[in-house]
Order: structure tokens, then C-alpha cells, then sequence
């Protein structure tokens, strides 16, 4: 049997089947093209490899080593702070450059007037304890991409930003790493920033409200209200149906959802009802009225800031073409000149509460 | 954004009270829940200290510590109070415990009045999240069990050496101060 | 203040026709404010005008919009020169929904407003009166109380 | 309870151990401005009460019902405690402009304002306040008044900067917290004059005008019956009404501890709150004496020469 194969073989009669069977075995991928990038873990986020546990520390131990911790707090404590202030300098903004933005909590929203007498709603993001933890290089900074946006040729670097510094009792070997190296103090919250290498900074460096200016415009990036799973009048805004007439059951459904005939099936993207909220969505040209520089808040002109009353935000430079800032503290405000400010910076238009009434005056007069 | 109630007044409960109040299903609604509630209520008057559902521990929690700060603030001579002691306590001999023991008994505590403990859920059965609701200062032995050999663990004795260390050289340091 | 007929039919249909969403649309009765002929008649007779059309996009009528009425057989335009329906900071919410007759060119048909208006009406029939052809500022003149 | 001796095992409490540590908020290490209304109250080590004075003194225990819109709204979602002490600053700083009177639903309020729709001339409205709500920079009231026998009523912000002057023309409380009634009650029971004049303050305390008011005949505007209103003449109704309005009535809602705890902002944090504000207020409070002084005074040296 064997012999009988050899020389078929030797014949290579069958040479053409068997290619194409391989051929066969390798083909085209059905289904999308493009997938979209898996999610990549961030290189400078270290992934924890143990977890908390109770240390059954005795009251008196766990009082002392609280209070032990709480000496080595804030940046000027530090004694191992890389961070040199003079080095500091401020660059000059040119057409391209990108700076950070800030981390910042939502926290309310309430109205304040106009110089003509209009009532605006503003809502009120705090910026707390923000510190750069560490700057990756363009060289380095090896981000996931979109194959469908179109990439700029000019590679940028990366900021990473944190913000509400935390007992660092509460925090893992791992996650206490990143801050002890750049000598900040453990923050809850971390960020990245994309910043073209000029307006990179120093690990430790503060920022403030004070980065940005009154009437310059900002995009909020925040996460939505978790509204669960919700119908379609809800979550899309349809209409329902009649709440009589002979109709039943069907008061706030959503009717037809697709035509029959040879399509016979549900066409991608449609209305349906499912989970609403609890995603990333921004908040573009929002503008800034009101700045506090005693508590760092930020009032801008928008009461649809996404996410819910104390959670946390990202503020960055607007993109939009026709609110662009051209003249911003660059790279950030000099974190040494926080006390010359006053403590509340306006807008022209806005009404501060100090001012006297508004009166109208007729045309004539004025 | 609406205005607060200004016409009563009412002391702030020393536990984390959650933003909105359970419905404890109940087909006569409303009055239904405070009819469940007054039950337990009266069973955690009664007892001090007793093993049910999470939902409706957490729920009759409050209603106990406003039941006692309300007691506290007013006393038996206010009709108000009495009253509402009357509508929910079920059982009229506890409406005298009340303001008798347990007014006197939470005069100067600075901590909740009750405290809500995490219990095993039955096996074999259904998997409701179980707790313990009790009155503090009760006559039980303690829910909570502690280690007693925590003074002995090994990080333990090295960080009281530490701590001693550390006091040590504080002292010093500010009696270098002291003599400059 | 209804005649026995209109009572009948409010009643048979047990609806109130317009006082629940309290919006100016078709088939709203309003209240004629001024001192015109038809107008006075009409509300003497208890049979106030109702709102036919509103010469506006959305079909509801606010404060200073056009309406179409139907007042005594006849078809006649009017102002709403004050609403019932909640308004902004500063600006008059009245007891009734009132109207002012006028007619193509916006020269009111009576001489005489009989309630207060508000001060927002200036603002809003001066636009307006540049938009359109006619002129509505003088219904701000035969008026005599501004709120 | 043997059971729960026999169950409690070893695990489970260390479990709630950690529970307990990992909820502890790590406040302390944060540069934020410390405020009581954000902390987590802990089970076992609460802090020690605040002090005794403050809740003493009788002039703190006034505060909320003169200056409510000053206590936030007690939703704990919408609670942060920088937000309302900027709102609180931003309010005490209109107040220092602009002296804010005492008032209550059912006093007579004359508001000034400047209007861009009317420049030049002197807005004033006269009328009694039927409703305040709202709190913080947001808050607002509405006046009614009968102008040429119609019922017109206007809505003002507080704190709004067009707003020239209030007055609280009479100073009185009435049976309910709402006078929205005053809709469907004849015309004369809100009809006010313009050139009201500020009438002398007479006792102390605030007077409750007990007047019983009686409603016009149906249609109403809302379903009176249903509200318990104490400042209504007997509201007559039929039957089917009587019975809808019994079996919606929750005479049980009084009893319920914890909604009332929730509507509520709890002493301890009303005396924070006004603590704040107090020496502000104070101050004010004491300007605005001094003006009010005066003005009577002139009041009745021209009412003397008048008389002569």
C-alpha cells in the first residue's frame, strides 16, 4: 500500500487538488474589516498583583502610621520632590502647539446674570490637587490607534495627570510606585493628557484654575448619567402611542421597527430600547464666565455638563476651529504667581454680585 | 432646586443614610411599608437586637434612630412625640421603655443609637442578604469577635518599636527646642 | 355666564376645553380686553371669541403672537396681549387669556384697553411691526396701564 | 439568636473589618477645604457634637425661617459642600448691595426694577407674595395683585441684580404655605393699593392673619379640596369629589420619621451653615434697622406738620 502511494506520489498526480485544498483552508475573514483596537492596559498604570487584606493592626499602630503618613503630604514636604520651580519658564504658543488640560470635579449648578440683565445657568467644576505624575516622550508614548481616523504626522508626547490626593494606607504597593518616583503625593484620580513636546512639564508640577482663562472656551469630557435600561421614549425621545383610541398595550413601545420583504431583519442602528447613559461623552466650545482662584472652581456657561453632581471631569483646549484660544498661559499658568491674582476673575459680560443694580438706560443717554 | 422644610426641626443621625427610601414591596403602598416597619420597630424595642432581612434592617434603622433623637430631643411631655411613639410602637408597655431606659441609656452617646451588622445568609435556601439590627449599649454579648492575640502578630510588635522610636526622637527634638 | 345651550354642551361632554394645559390653541376662548363694538358684544352676550388659528409655527399661541378668531359669525385677528399660562422672571402672568381685535394693517378696532399690559408687549410689537407690513405700536398707544 | 452565635464565624468579621477600613474616606490627605456636610459619618468613632451655643441661642434658631433659600436642597445627590458656600458668598454679596427685607408667603411686598422693556420709567409692582421657592441663588417669589379688576401676578428672582428695591410693605404670615388659592377666591381678597404706604411694626414676634377666606364657585383652577388648607371658608364639593379627595388623603405621610428627615436639613448643619453667614447677616440686619429707623421717623415728622 505504502509503494502504491510513493508512486502516485512520485507521479505528483494529485498536485493541483492539493493546493487548491490549501487554498480552501485560508479564507477571506466574513464580518468587519477593521475591528476596533482591543483595549490596551496603560504602560505607565502598573497592573496590582496582590490585594488588600486586614492587617489586624492594633488601634495604636494604625493611629501612628496615619499620622506618620500624613506628615509626608503636599508638594513642598516632599522631601524627595525632582521638581525644580525655576525650571519652569514660560514657553511661547505657536500655531499647532498643544498644552494639558485639567482633572476637575462637577460640583453644581447655579445661575448668575449678565451685564444686560440675563439670566445664565453655569455650572461649577472644582479643579482639586491636580499634579503632573509623569511625562512620556513622543519617542516613548506608543498610544492604541483608530485605523479609521487619520493620524497627524507630528507625534505628540503624553501627561500623565492626577487629581484628590488619597491615604496612601488605602492604595496598593504597585499603584504607590508611580507617585513615589515622581515624588507626588498618591493621587485617586489619573489622567492622560496628549501635549506636544513644548508644552511638556515637570513631574510635581501644580496646576490650578488658574490655567485657564475667563472667556476662553474649554470641551468637557465626562461620563454620562447612569439611566439603566430604558424604552425608547426615554432613551430616544419617541413619541409612544395614544393613550386611547383602542390602543392597548402598546402605549410606550416603539411600533415598526423595519421594513419586510427580503431585508427580514433589524437594520443596524436602530432605536431600540437598551441602556442609556453611563458613557464617555464631550461637551464642545463651552465657555468659561467666572474663575475662582481661592478655591479653584471654574464656572463655565452650560448647565448639560455629562455626569452627575461630584463626579469627576476633564477639561481640555476646545478643538473647534472657530473658538480655538490663541493666546493661553503656555504651557501652564507659573505655579509661583498663584498670589498675585485676585481671587475672582471674570468675564466683561458677566454681573458680579458686588457690582451695584443693573438699570437700563434709554438709547439717547447712552 | 427646592427649599428645605423649615418648620420642624430635627437632629442629624450619626449614620450614612441613603439618598432615597426603599419601597418594601407592600400591596397597600405607603402605609403598607410604615405598617411592616412598625413592626420591626417594635421587635427591635422589644428585643434589642434581632436577624432579618438587609433591605428592611437598613430601612427600620432609621426609623429607630429618629424615633430615639426625636424622644431625646422632646421628652414624653411633648404631644407630638407622644404621639408618634404611640403610632409606632405596637406594643404600649415599650412606649414607657422608651423614654424610661432608653432615653436615659443614649443621653450622652456622640455614636449612632443602633448598629446593623452583615449576617451569613441560611444555607440551604434563598440567597437574601441577611443582617442583624440591634440597640447599643444591649446586655447580649458583642456580635463582633476580636483577635485577641493582635498584639502578638509580628508586624505588629515591629511598628510598636517603631513608634516608640519615632516618639522618642520627637521628645528630644523639642527638648533641643526648649533649650535654645 | 354661559348661555343655557353652550352649558348643555360643556356639560354633556364633561371637558373643559382649554384651562388644563392652559396654551393658546385652536378652539381656545379668550377674553376680549378692549372697548370694540363686536368685541364688547360679544362678551356681553357670553359667547367670548374662540382662537381659530395662531399665525405662528408651532400652532401655540404666546404673548404678542397673532391670532385668528371667531367672534359673533365673524372672522377677526387679534394680539394675546396676556396669558394665563406661566411666564419667565418679570413678565405678568394674568387670571384670563386676553386678546386685542385688530384688523389687516394692525390698527386695533377699539379705542381702549381696559386691563393692565405687559411691558414686554413694547419690545415684542415693535419687531414685529418691522417683520410685517402692518403696525402694531398702536395698540401700545390706546392702552392704559402697563404692569 | 443561637444561630446567629453559631453563623458569626471568624471570616465575616474580618470581612467587615476591612469593609469598615476601605469605607473610611481619606479626607485628611486632600487639600480641600474641609466641610462637615461632605464627610461620611462613621459608625463607630463619630465625632463629638457640635457646640452647645450655637443651639441655644435663639437668634441662630430664627435664621431659617428668615433666610430659608440660605439652607441647600437636602437631595443628597445635589449636595456639595464648596458649591454652597460660593452660593452662600455670592448671596451675601447681593445682599450687602441690596437690602433684602424680611418677608413670608402672605406679606406685602413692593419690588422696583429696572426693565429693558420699558427704560426710563420706574417699575413697581405691589403685591402679596403667594409663593417662595427655591433655594440658594435660584430662589424666587410671586407677587399677586388686582390691577383694573384683573388678577395679574408676577414671578421675580431673589437675588436678580435688575432689581432696584424691595419693601416688605406688611409684614404678616398667613394660615398656609401657599396662598396659590388666591386664584379662585374673589377678587377683593388680593386686590392691594400701589401707594401702599410701610406700615410701623408693632409686636416682636410675626402676627398670623387668621382671615378665612372663601372660594369663588367651581371650575377651579386646581382641586382645593385635596390640599387640607386651613385658610379656606368650608369648601363645598360633591360627593364623588369628597370620596376621591378621602381615599387620596395620606394621613399617615406625618408619621413617616424618615421623609420628614429627608426634606429637612438637620440642626447640627443648619448651625454650620449659619454660623457662616451670621456675622454678615448680622451686620446687615443691624444697617438695615438703622435705615428703617430713620425712615419712620420721617414719616412721622411729616405726618405731624401735615396734621398741623
Amino acid at each position: 500500500m505504502t509503494s502504491i502511494l510513493k508512486t502516485f506520489n512520485g507521479y505528483q498526480l494529485f498536485s493541483k487538488h492539493l493546493k487548491q485544498s490549501l487554498d480552501m483552508i485560508a479564507v477571506p475573514v466574513r464580518g468587519r474589516q477593521n475591528p476596533p483596537p482591543r483595549k490596551r492596559h496603560p504602560e505607565w498604570l502598573p497592573k496590582p498583583t496582590h490585594v488588600r487584606y486586614n492587617e489586624d493592626l492594633t488601634p495604636e499602630n494604625k493611629e501612628f502610621l496615619s499620622e506618620v503618613a500624613s506628615l509626608n503630604k503636599g508638594l513642598h514636604e516632599m522631601p524627595k520632590s525632582p521638581l525644580n520651580t525655576e525650571l519652569i519658564q514660560p514657553a511661547k504658543w505657536t500655531q499647532g502647539s498643544k498644552r494639558t488640560g485639567l482633572i476637575g470635579k462637577k460640583i453644581g449648578v447655579y445661575p448668575l446674570w449678565l451685564k444686560n440683565g440675563k439670566k445664565v445657568l453655569t455650572t461649577l467644576i472644582q479643579i482639586i490637587d491636580n499634579e503632573v505624575v509623569k511625562y512620556i516622550p513622543p519617542e516613548k508614548f506608543n498610544p492604541v490607534k483608530h485605523s479609521k481616523h487619520l493620524h497627524p504626522k507630528i507625534k505628540n508626547g503624553c501627561l500623565v495627570l492626577g487629581a484628590v490626593n488619597i491615604d496612601p494606607q488605602l492604595i496598593t504597593k504597585e499603584y504607590y510606585g508611580i507617585f513615589n518616583s515622581a515624588g507626588v503625593t498618591p493621587k485617586k484620580t489619573l489622567m492622560r493628557f496628549t501635549v506636544t513636546p513644548n508644552a511638556a512639564l515637570q513631574s510635581g508640577t501644580p496646576l490650578c484654575a488658574a490655567h485657564f482663562k475667563p472667556g476662553e472656551f474649554i470641551d468637557i469630557r465626562g461620563k454620562t448619567i447612569d439611566r439603566g435600561f430604558q424604552g425608547v421614549m426615554k432613551r430616544w425621545g419617541f413619541k409612544g402611542m395614544p393613550a386611547s383610541h383602542g390602543v392597548t398595550k402598546t402605549h410606550r413601545r416603539p411600533g415598526n421597527i423595519g421594513s419586510g420583504g427580503k431585508k427580514a431583519r433589524v437594520m443596524p442602528g436602530t432605536k431600540l430600547p437598551g441602556h442609556m447613559g453611563n458613557r464617555w461623552r464631550i461637551l464642545k466650545g463651552v465657555k468659561i464666565l467666572r474663575i475662582n482662584t481661592k478655591y479653584n472652581v471654574i464656572w463655565v456657561l452650560a448647565q448639560n455638563v455629562p455626569g452627575e453632581v461630584n463626579t469627576m471631569c476633564y477639561l481640555y483646549d476646545t478643538i473647534l476651529p472657530t473658538k480655538k484660544n490663541t493666546s493661553p498661559h503656555f504651557p501652564t499658568y507659573p505655579p509661583n504667581d498663584i498670589n498675585a491674582l485676585p481671587e475672582e476673575l471674570y468675564t466683561d459680560d458677566v454681573h458680579p454680585f458686588t457690582e451695584p443694580n443693573i438699570e437700563y438706560q434709554s438709547e439717547q443717554e447712552s | 432646586m427646592n427649599q428645605a422644610k423649615v418648620e420642624k426641626l430635627v437632629s442629624r443621625l450619626r449614620y450614612n443614610v441613603g439618598p432615597k427610601p426603599r419601597k418594601l414591596k407592600n400591596v397597600d403602598g405607603s402605609e403598607g411599608r410604615l405598617r411592616k416597619i412598625k413592626k420591626t420597630l417594635t421587635a427591635v424595642i422589644k428585643y434589642e437586637r434581632i436577624e432579618l432581612n438587609y433591605a428592611r434592617a437598613d430601612e427600620t434603622r432609621g426609623y429607630v434612630e429618629r424615633l430615639i433623637s426625636e424622644a431625646l430631643r422632646h421628652g414624653p411631655e411633648h404631644v407630638e412625640t407622644m404621639e408618634l411613639a404611640n403610632f409606632w410602637i405596637n406594643e404600649k408597655q415599650l412606649v414607657h421603655k422608651l423614654f424610661k431606659v432608653l432615653v436615659p441609656r443614649y443621653q450622652n452617646y456622640t455614636t449612632s443609637f443602633t448598629k446593623l451588622h452583615n449576617a451569613p445568609c441560611i444555607y440551604p435556601g434563598y440567597a437574601y442578604k441577611r443582617a442583624i439590627l440591634e440597640l447599643r449599649g444591649n446586655i447580649y454579648p458583642t456580635v463582633e469577635q476580636s483577635n485577641p492575640h493582635q498584639h502578638n502578630l509580628l508586624h505588629n510588635i515591629l511598628l510598636d518599636a517603631a513608634r516608640k522610636e519615632y516618639r522618642m526622637e520627637k521628645y528630644k527634638e523639642i527638648a533641643a527646642n526648649m533649650n535654645f | 355666564m354661559f348661555v343655557p345651550g353652550t352649558l348643555f354642551n360643556v356639560v354633556s361632554r364633561s371637558v373643559s376645553t382649554s384651562t388644563v394645559c392652559n396654551q393658546i390653541i385652536k378652539l381656545t376662548r379668550l377674553r376680549v380686553v378692549d372697548n370694540s363694538e363686536i368685541g364688547k358684544a360679544a362678551m356681553m352676550e357670553g359667547k367670548p371669541p374662540r382662537c381659530i388659528h395662531v399665525y405662528s409655527k408651532t400652532g401655540v399661541g404666546y404673548i404678542g403672537d397673532r391670532v385668528l378668531v371667531a367672534i359673533k359669525g365673524e372672522k377677526k385677528k387679534g394680539i394675546l396681549v396676556g396669558l394665563k399660562q406661566r411666564q419667565n422672571a418679570k413678565v405678568p402672568r394674568f387670571d384670563s387669556n386676553n386678546v386685542v381685535l385688530i384688523d389687516d394693517s394692525g390698527t386695533p378696532l377699539g379705542t381702549r384697553i381696559h386691563v393692565p399690559i405687559p411691558h414686554i408687549l413694547r419690545t415684542i410689537m415693535r419687531k414685529n411691526t418691522h417683520s410685517k407690513g402692518a403696525d402694531y405700536t398702536k395698540l401700545l398707544a390706546i392702552a392704559t396701564k402697563f404692569v | 439568636m443561637t444561630m446567629v452565635s453559631r453563623l458569626w464565624c471568624q471570616k465575616t468579621w474580618q470581612n467587615l473589618a476591612l469593609a469598615k477600613v476601605l469605607g473610611k474616606e481619606p479626607k485628611t490627605f486632600s487639600t480641600l477645604v474641609q466641610l462637615k456636610t461632605d464627610e461620611a459619618i462613621d459608625d463607630n468613632d463619630s465625632q463629638a457634637q457640635t457646640n452647645d451655643e450655637l443651639i441655644k441661642s435663639p437668634s441662630l434658631g430664627n435664621y431659617r425661617l428668615v433666610y430659608p433659600e440660605f439652607l441647600p436642597d437636602p437631595n443628597p445627590l445635589f449636595r456639595n459642600g464648596i458649591r454652597e458656600k460660593l452660593e452662600r458668598m455670592d448671596m451675601l454679596n447681593r445682599r450687602s448691595v441690596l437690602s433684602i427685607p424680611e418677608f413670608y408667603v402672605g406679606s406685602i411686598l413692593a419690588v422696583t426694577y429696572s426693565d429693558p422693556h420699558a427704560v426710563g420709567k420706574i417699575n413697581k409692582f405691589v403685591g402679596i407674595c403667594i409663593l417662595r421657592e427655591g433655594c440658594g441663588l435660584r430662589s424666587s417669589f410671586l407677587l399677586r395683585n388686582v390691577v383694573n379688576g384683573e388678577g395679574v401676578e408676577v414671578h421675580y428672582d431673589l437675588y436678580d441684580p435688575a432689581i432696584q428695591k424691595i419693601d416688605c410693605l406688611r409684614l404678616e404670615k398667613r394660615l398656609d404655605d401657599e396662598l396659590l388659592y388666591l386664584r379662585d377666591a374673589p377678587l377683593e381678597y388680593s386686590t392691594f393699593p400701589f401707594d401702599m404706604e410701610i406700615e410701623a411694626k408693632i409686636s416682636e414676634s410675626i402676627p398670623v392673619n387668621d382671615i378665612k377666606i372663601p372660594l369663588n364657585p367651581l371650575p377651579w383652577s386646581q382641586r382645593w379640596e385635596r390640599y387640607n388648607l386651613k385658610g379656606v371658608k368650608e369648601i363645598v364639593v360633591n360627593e364623588r369629589r369628597q370620596k376621591k379627595a378621602a381615599a387620596l388623603a395620606k394621613p399617615w405621610e406625618k408619621y413617616d420619621l424618615m421623609k420628614t428627615y429627608r426634606e429637612t436639613i438637620p440642626e447640627e448643619e443648619q448651625n454650620e451653615i449659619f454660623s457662616d453667614v451670621y456675622t454678615k447677616l448680622n451686620e446687615l440686619e443691624i444697617q438695615k434697622n438703622i435705615l428703617k429707623r430713620k425712615y419712620m421717623l420721617q414719616r412721622q415728622k411729616s405726618s405731624k406738620t401735615r396734621t398741623l
